[in-house]
């Protein structure tokens, strides 16, 4: 009996943390839909893969390189579209995307702490040749071609292409 | 059977989750209708039963203890066991929620060498506690997904979760020791004899749907990897009421939430309540100081007593006339005889 | 974990000891972390003695864990019944040793989070992966021994009948486990110091002094504490195994020696003249080498007297003299030497710094309550099952005096 | 999705035993299994060996120069450290003596005697460094260079120990703050990693030659392939005298000295 309005008081606690998003977010409801933006590169308009698979799993990509590059001594990627790229985080991606103005405020928006990649990667001199702000808006159609990819099952769960990275990368 | 059952319930949950976003109809049900819902639910319910719970009366101090008792001044009271002070209470209750105390007393009797023997059985207590501990760690990591800018320490507890540089994503050391706790449970509800008999649907369907839980949620991060980005935009999009309609939510995805959905919605039902439940148990929360203090039942009214006093001196006369000896006269009379 | 309760209650001592054991663990964790955030530059290690008081402390502690065979193997294999109260300790001490190397060489990685790549890229032809699994491999069949074991006696049942390979198993691994340690220096050219077939034998034969030895300061500190008893013809017992040990330990160090300064090798010659008499200029580790050869010679000479070694005054003297020996020639010496002179004729002087210290001595003290833990579980299950048989009056007694 | 099969496959470790099991009889049975990265003699059908001859007497006439380790050090990152402890060194150089102790006859006129004489990594036929590595974070490459992998490697050091040449150097503090310029095309390494002379791998694969031959004005580096009788390196090692640093450890170094 007495202890009612103790059991009250910690069930509005509760409450009150289990909602807390939802105050968060009618505070800064303007913002919130919003994606963070992204300078995207000015001269290239074509990723070394679809867009979707790059946003989702570009980190996949880069383990597949850095194996390939460093284990391997296989350093060209033939992209989805025939096109020849180095496989160079320094020199290939960096040298579209900006660090800061790319990874880092993905990263930063997804809540995914920056990797140690940094730690011995750096940027290149010159800087990325970037200039366009965009806002990333989410795809309506995932990339041409992903109905043929081989792993029906996954590509359907996906959504998107499963892996246009060679197979025997690790 | 009703391990089967649940698991084909939980299974038919997951179809429902990657076929339900075929058709726009379906979309809006699985992103909309279907969140909202679970939530109230799981909101109103959970409120409910607490509310209920705290209007139940527990007149009385009804602790069950497991040391000694508060006492004589030389004898050494077991404070925490047995507590007799609001901070021995709160101090159980911390060891109660935070370390599963009451579970790590778990025994198992056996017969061997013609007799009963209490062995210790600690593995139970050990999965649970693995269990809820990652389980705790693997939700307030989900935070990042529902608050922008995402707050300076559920960064910090990602990194420590993802200490370990094992692939990238990177591992989380929360999600391998869930799926072992959850395995090891499932498992130990089939091997025991006596925990399969007494295993109802309930007890398989909670397992198995947060062994679907997290499962998808292992596959959306290490495997058929998800866009997080509409996903995050998604999460916040629900909590500030304005829910944006996005087609690169995944297949995977949408059964991962109709999941979580589900047991949000199914938790104020279910024996998950334990959740709320622990806090309020009257054999744990309370002190045991029942025979130094008098516990007076608060809603006790004024009972309406009659005296045998009384009543022989209503009748007095009559049990005179009756020559029926009286009490208050005759105690004397028939000490002295 | 298992019969935990066991240790979560005792006196004030008890307590007080637990918290001063935790506070320096704590102090050791603030210099690791200091360690962590820096980087290895924190130590005195350096370019040339790129190994140090880290690896030689797991290698020390590896002989410690080995010791315990030297209580199973009596007791299982000859039926040496004396030793019976004691095994549960010996093996205690061995899970303590092998957790204390683990953390030695996880304290001791440059980059510790990547230590599973041990596991995900397995190198059959790396003597580290042999040692992962022999160490880890003995770790798991203490673990299950004692559990066992010490379950059965609390329940009082004789304990499974598989339980016996098990124990069984893990006396030629105990042999392996040094034995691998020993390879890890040993098979490595260009490092005159180590490259000696009798390094693993000169191991084992330190661990089967430095280990008893230990066991039998334990067991007296136990007496002394708790009143446990181990018996006055154990301890005698491995008093003799210590003496036996250390002679032949001894016997080792001259054959090295002999078989350096008699060849006249160069490069053999200058790691044994940097530890015993310096060289060019650097006496940096000579007093201490001295000091270990006569700890050596002083604990032997109390040992070898049957009457000094039966002694209880004489007896602990002697067996710190050994483990203090020990700990220098195989826990400083052996590392530092290998790596000295350089493989280009270079002296670097390795001194330990005060993190370094600080984190070895936090890897202590999570020693220290590890077997302060395990004892307590250990004799706590001896009590319960004693107090069920004695008397009721001295059990109330018992009790009042808890 | 076979990669990611696979990793989960050694996550989980089921196949690990097994897998660890054979390779090990194959090891103890001396043909050291796995052809990717075990240590193994030089086979006769290879065709590529990277190796490189250092001509001393071109060396000896400019003993101040220092030109192939700053080239070496600003290609590669080589953090300059004051504490001589937490050196950084690919290519480096000891006086003769000390690194040709076995010459040394005390009546010869020594000719040779106080010049330094560069080092780098041998990039052994049989290298030490690689049979000890418990995570195969360095590998003999089938061009015969001595490779590592940086993201892979734990820093235990053990590759410091078995390194006969001191070749290998750690990353005690992070080298970032100590690099004075830093060349945005080669990586830095995190502190608590091993590193080494790699042969410039990175300049092979575009057909240049190590940064330090290049950067030679004597000319006194000469780098090529040994497997080709016709190369550089093999008509010098026809023609002259040619020592290498402590053969005989038979680990079989892929750097000559012409003395």
């Amino acid at each position: 009996m007495r202890d009612r309005i103790w059991i009250v008081a910690g069930l509005a606690v509760f409450v009150a943390l289990i909602t807390a998003p939802f105050w968060r977010a009618r505070r800064d409801v303007g913002d919130l839909a919003k994606l963070p933006v992204l300078t995207l590169p000015a001269n290239q308009t074509q990723c070394v893969a679809p867009v979707a698979y790059m946003r989702a799993s570009h980190m996949k990509l880069l383990m597949a390189w850095r194996y390939q590059v460093v284990r391997e001594d296989e350093r060209k990627y033939v992209a989805f579209n025939g096109k020849v790229y180095q496989k160079n985080l320094t020199e290939t991606c960096l040298g579209c995307h900006n660090k800061e103005q790319f990874c880092d405020r993905c990263h930063a928006y997804a809540g995914v702490p920056s990797p140690y990649c940094w730690s011995c990667h750096n940027q290149p001199q010159a800087g990325a040749s970037a200039v366009s702000a965009a806002a990333l808006q989410p795809q309506a159609q995932p990339a041409p071609g992903a109905r043929r990819s081989p792993d029906r099952l996954l590509s359907r769960m996906s959504g998107w292409p499963v892996s246009p990275v060679p197979r025997r990368a690790q | 059977m009703s391990a089967l059952y649940s698991l084909l319930a939980v299974l038919a949950l997951v179809a429902a989750g990657l076929e339900g976003g075929r058709t726009g109809a379906g979309r809006d049900a699985l992103t909309l209708i279907v969140p909202y819902a679970a939530f109230t639910i799981f909101l109103a319910g959970f409120c409910v039963r607490v509310l209920r719970w705290a209007w139940a009366p527990v007149p009385f101090h009804i602790p069950t203890t497991c040391g000694q008792q508060k006492s004589l001044p030389w004898i050494r009271q077991a404070k925490v066991d047995n507590p007799s002070s609001k901070w021995g209470v709160l101090a159980r209750m911390a060891a109660e929620i935070l370390l599963f105390r009451s579970l790590f007393r778990n025994n198992r009797a056996r017969m061997a060498e013609k007799r009963l023997i209490l062995g210790e059985s600690k593995f139970l207590w050990l999965g649970a506690l693995a269990f809820h501990w990652a389980l705790l760690l693997i939700l307030l990591r989900h935070l990042r997904l529902f608050i922008q800018p995402v707050p300076a320490w559920v960064n910090g507890l990602e990194r420590l979760d993802g200490f370990l540089q094992i692939g990238a994503p990177q591992l989380y050391i929360s999600d391998v020791i869930l799926l072992a706790a959850l395995a090891y449970l499932l498992y130990r509800r089939f091997r025991d004899p006596a925990v399969r008999y007494i295993s109802l649907f309930t007890d398989y369907f909670a397992l198995f749907l947060l062994l679907a839980i997290a499962v998808s949620g292992v596959l959306m991060r290490y495997f058929v990897r998800v866009d997080v980005l509409s996903v995050k935009q998604f999460a916040l999009s629900l909590a500030a009421f304005r829910p944006v309609d996005l087609r690169a939510l995944s297949p995977l995805f949408l059964a991962h939430l109709l999941l979580v959905c589900t047991l949000a919605a199914y938790l104020p039902f279910s024996k998950l309540m334990h959740m709320g439940g622990i806090f309020l148990s009257p054999t744990r929360n309370l002190a045991n100081d029942s025979r130094r203090k008098r516990h007076i039942n608060p809603w006790n009214y004024p009972v309406k007593k009659h005296t045998y006093a009384e009543w022989e001196e209503e009748f007095h006369d009559k049990l005179v006339a009756a020559g029926i000896p009286l009490e208050d006269e005759d105690a004397g009379k028939a000490h002295t005889d | 974990m298992f019969m935990f309760e066991k240790a979560l209650e005792g006196s004030r001592r008890y307590w007080i000891w637990l918290f001063c054991v935790l506070a320096v663990i704590a102090v050791g964790f603030v210099f690791y972390m200091y360690q962590f955030n820096v980087g290895l530059g924190v130590t005195g290690m350096s370019r040339d003695v790129s190994w140090g008081l880290y690896i030689a402390q797991f290698t020390f502690f590896v002989g410690v864990a080995a010791s315990a065979v030297m209580v199973v193997l009596p007791y299982y294999l000859h039926d040496y019944k004396a030793f019976g109260r004691i095994t549960i300790l010996g093996e205690f001490l061995a899970i303590t040793a092998v957790i204390m190397c683990m953390l030695f060489i996880f304290v001791d990685l440059g980059q510790p989070a990547r230590i599973f790549n041990m596991i995900l890229h397995p190198t059959p032809w790396s003597l580290m992966f042999w040692d992962m699994i022999s160490l880890g491999g003995y770790l798991l069949l203490n673990a299950v021994i004692t559990l066992v074991t010490l379950t059965a006696e609390r329940e009082e049942v004789a304990p499974p009948a598989w339980i016996k390979p098990i124990i069984i198993l893990s006396i030629p691994w105990a042999v392996s486990i040094h034995t691998v340690t020993a390879f890890l220096y040993a098979g490595l050219p260009g490092r005159a110091f180590w490259l000696t077939a009798i390094m693993a034998p000169r191991f084992l034969a330190g661990a089967f002094c430095s280990g008893p030895a230990l066991l039998i300061l334990f067991c007296l500190i136990l007496r002394k504490t708790t009143g446990f008893d181990a018996g006055q013809k154990a301890i005698n017992a491995l008093a003799v195994i210590v003496t036996y040990a250390m002679a032949i330990n001894v016997f080792f160090i001259l054959v090295e020696i002999f078989t350096t300064l008699y060849s006249r090798i160069p490069g053999d010659m200058a790691p044994l003249e940097y530890l015993y008499v310096g060289l060019d200029g650097n006496y940096h580790l000579v007093p201490w080498m001295w000091l270990s050869g006569l700890l050596a010679v002083f604990s032997l000479s109390l040992l070898l007297v049957p009457s000094w070694r039966g002694n209880r005054v004489l007896l602990p003297i002697a067996c710190l003299a050994v483990f203090f020996s020990l700990w220098l020639d195989k826990g400083l010496g052996l590392i530092v030497g290998g790596f000295t002179p350089s493989p280009l004729d270079t002296i670097t002087t390795y001194t330990p710094t005060l993190p370094e210290w600080s984190i070895v001595i936090g890897v202590w003290a999570i020693g220290a309550l590890m077997i302060t833990v395990f004892y307590k579980i250990a004799l706590g299950v001896h009590e319960e099952i004693g107090e069920e048989e004695v008397h009721e009056s001295v059990l109330v007694a018992g009790a009042a005096g808890r | 999705m076979k990669i990611t099969r696979k990793d989960f496959l050694r996550l989980t470790g089921l196949s690990f035993l097994a897998a660890g099991t054979i390779e090990a009889t194959h090891a103890i049975a001396g043909r050291s299994a796995a052809q990717e990265s075990a240590p193994r003699k030089e086979t006769p059908s290879q065709t590529v060996r990277w190796g490189m001859v250092v001509d001393l007497r071109k060396c000896r006439k400019d003993s101040g120069c220092d030109a192939c380790i700053q080239a070496c050090d600003s290609a590669h990152n080589i953090p300059q450290f004051s504490n001589p402890k937490h050196q950084v060194k690919w290519i480096w150089t000891q006086p003769y003596e000390t690194v040709f102790p076995f010459i040394q006859n005390g009546y010869a006129e020594q000719t040779d005697a106080g010049i330094q004489v560069p080092l780098m990594c041998n990039h052994c036929a049989d290298p030490p460094c690689v049979r000890v590595c418990p995570t195969q974070a360095t590998w003999k490459r089938a061009d015969g260079i001595v490779m590592m992998d940086w993201h892979r490697c734990i820093g235990c050091r053990y590759c410091m120990a078995a390194c006969p040449y001191g070749s290998r150097s750690f990353n005690w503090l992070d080298p970032r703050p100590h690099i004075p310029h830093i060349n945005p095309d080669f990586p830095t390494r995190t502190k608590g990693v091993v590193e080494k002379c790699n042969f410039c791998e990175e300049r092979l694969a575009q057909g240049q030659r190590p940064a330090c031959v290049d950067a030679c004005p004597e000319k006194a580096l000469v780098f090529g392939n040994l497997a080709d009788p016709n190369s550089e390196p093999r008509q010098l090692l026809r023609e002259r005298f040619a020592v290498q640093r402590e053969p005989e450890l038979g680990t079989g170094p892929s750097v000559y000295y012409l003395v």
